[in-house]
């Protein structure tokens, strides 16, 4: 067993780098759990593709409103000073660069910033891509927050995606379970290592050349 | 006095024919208009083509209309979800056609017929399967995609108020595609769950000017999807 | 002096010819009277470019509210059961085909339905067209109303315009002090004379060959 | 906590360039920011492109940014009216140029630049002079032109109702280009009647969300054009 962030404190180390006054939008699973971890002092914004920014937490189940989800159909609040709009407005946020940052899960990102997290490009798999295509196109910072290697032990981080791509070049940083990890023009580069976890540990369980940490300045 | 008022949504779908192109509001449950669905299954027209984001959930409202055979085709960004198991199994047995359109191209799409836009051009998918067939072009070195606007014959509503000019609001999340498919259907269809007098409606809150919308129905009490899925309800 | 419409007989006439229930936008000028000559038993909803459907008649000066204006510049008023909206929301309704009359006024109109009436195209003259040629792109029928001919006496409803067009074949039927005409496949057609007008006083005064009256049909 | 109010409209316009793309809400003297514009004439950049319905009025506002000699070039459908004698004197001079788009033209190409989308077909146009210099295109038939989308460095707007997180409402057709300008620029400045507490504006009554609003300064008792007009004003 390796040691390592926990899904919290991955989340946690995530929440870190995005900016006070940033608008946000989570995608689902592990990235919803950023909106636990902002750093005091900070505010941001969430937004939900199906039409509405400043999302708040899920509801106490006695206080469910049906009509009141967000794009994961889960229920939500909404935080005073929010506000409803239309699916095309929406997308006009989202497309127009009007959103800071967006933080998805993965199932393989290359180190040209290739982003694969929509299908297994299966037969037979019923092809579903939501906002996905939309999110990594149009929002300024695209994050990616995922366990290092998939649960058979086989790396996400790679050097070509083998799934069908959700974007192209479009991831600028990567949370994982063992390390923060930056797609820079020479390919992956080590931007701070989980507790414990070392760089060869890091390095081998990445599925293409890992860059070490820029010396400090100076 | 315009009064686009109709008695039931029995009358309001009636002349709905085989082979029409049909948009569906809602996002999963929210927004979805259970009762006009199932008054278009009631009336029976077949071979529909229906644009909604999803595909439905258990077997009421829109994964009712596919199971019942009545879809011939879906235009939709996510066919898929935790409970939706009418329209993977009728997929995958070949009964039904899937067309997959990212869901912000799909908005701008259903906007684009509403505003007499034919095309536009847009990143979102470019570099991915989903390019394919598609017209690229460069802006400032930046390549984008065409795309066609998505217009309807019916569009199938469901808003909180409605006045008899067809001014609506929405409530909440459940506003979602309803707006811009009220642009782009033809003939708009609306179940309101409460119908208000002209002038109610404050002019700067209307969401969806009456302009957009030529049928309003009363449904005071409308049933929500995931309460009859909870219930273990399936239609008819 | 001849005899014929006079001005608000014009605009009755035109208002004869809108349905009930229809959307109508009414250019500035001798169309902006249609509205005081709505048939009984008919409504009609205004629409104004610059952002409000359902417009109502000018207020009292005492009840003026400066940011309620028409797209003339004008102060209204907005009728029980109006919707204000934003610009590209209003131009959607003319451009996506949801208005069903636009009433213009023009310089000249041609037998083909072209319309010219957003510039003279003269050396020095500040160009400016407003709304005018997304109107006649967008809206299901336009009708013009005008003067037969201008006030040097020369025929605004020519076999083809001189002045810069505001669009091609786009006009269904004119409304003047002298006739109703149709643009018909074969050109201008006289739907109805006004009263004490002969077919030989409005050819006379039309620039293109003038069909007459069709035959009562039987 | 974020708040996007600044203290006064002169800090508000001050990072303002020579050279600077500007869009100004407004459609005649109805929702015209005039206090914006009058701190843009103090403030004194030059060499301004202004994107506006028209050319203003009198010897006020967006009139006044004219006769001061710091606009460049205007970019509106409708550059005249009965009291504007600015910019025809101006452009007669060869001191001012137009950019000439009509009005549904210029609105769609604003909201596609909010909406990052660069380019789209419009029926617009085609067949007239304005239609020079355009791409055409055929779909089902009919002919339309292309047309770019129209981004600013930074818009001034004026609302009703303003919260600290830029959540706007508009005040009856004063509403006209401000949403969409508020979404087409990258700095988006506004002056409102009243500044509210956040949570005061209905989520459902929001008109601008506040993501596409980066400065907030109360005017609490705005000047009106027309007012200035009439009483024989001129500025500076």
């Amino acid at each position: 067993m390796t040691t390592g962030w926990t899904r919290e404190q991955m989340a946690a180390r995530c929440a870190m780098d995005i900016p006070d006054g940033a608008y946000v939008n989570l995608g689902i699973g592990i990235p919803e759990l950023v909106a636990q971890y902002v750093p005091g002092g900070r505010e941001f914004i969430y937004h939900t593709e199906n039409g509405l920014l400043g999302m708040g937490p899920p509801p106490d189940e006695a206080d469910r409103d049906l009509d009141l989800m967000n794009a994961g159909k889960k229920y939500v609040t909404a935080v005073p000073g929010a506000a409803y709009f239309h699916h095309a407005d929406s997308f006009s946020m989202i497309r127009g660069g009007h959103l800071d940052v967006c933080v998805l899960g993965t199932m393989q990102v290359a180190c040209n910033g290739d982003l694969a997290n929509w299908s297994t490009g299966e037969d037979g798999a019923i092809p579903a891509v939501g906002g996905a295509m939309d999110l990594v196109q149009g929002v300024k910072q695209i994050f990616v927050l995922t366990q290092h290697t998939t649960k058979a032990g086989e790396p996400k981080l790679v050097e070509r995606c083998t799934y069908p791509l959700t974007g192209r070049g479009v991831v600028s940083r990567i949370y994982t379970d063992l390390a923060v990890v930056d797609i820079t023009p020479d390919g992956f580069r080590l931007v701070e290592p989980a507790p414990g976890v070392s760089y060869d540990e890091i390095e081998s369980k990445t599925g293409a050349p890992l860059l070490p940490q820029a010396a400090p300045a100076g | 006095m315009i009064d686009k008022t109709c008695p039931s949504v029995e009358q309001a779908v009636a002349d709905i024919p085989d082979g029409a192109t049909v948009m569906i509001g809602g996002f999963g449950a929210s927004g979805s208009p259970i009762e006009l669905i199932h008054a278009l299954i009631d009336h029976g027209a077949t071979g529909l083509t229906v644009i909604n984001n999803n595909t439905g959930n258990g077997e009421v409202g829109l994964a009712a209309l596919i199971g019942n055979g009545q879809v011939r085709k879906m235009v939709c960004s996510f066919p898929r979800s935790s409970q939706s198991k009418v329209f993977p199994e009728m997929y995958r047995a070949g009964k039904v056609e899937l067309e997959l359109v990212p869901q912000g191209t799909l908005a701008e799409r259903i906007r684009a017929a509403g505003a007499g836009i034919p095309a536009f051009y847009t990143p979102t998918t470019v570099g991915t399967v989903l390019e394919h067939g598609k017209e690229t072009r460069t802006f400032d070195g930046r390549t984008y995609v065409m795309e066609p606007w998505l217009r309807a014959d019916f569009a199938l509503i469901k808003c909180e108020q409605a006045d008899p000019l067809g001014n609506l609001t929405y409530n909440k999340t459940a506003r979602n595609f309803s707006p811009i498919m009220c642009m782009a259907a033809a003939t708009t269809i609306v179940q309101a769950r409460q119908l208000v007098q002209r002038g109610a409606i404050d002019p700067e809150h209307v969401v969806t000017p009456g302009i957009f919308v030529e049928r309003v129905v009363g449904v005071p009490d409308p049933v929500h999807e995931d309460t009859l899925i909870a219930a273990g309800r399936s239609y008819p």
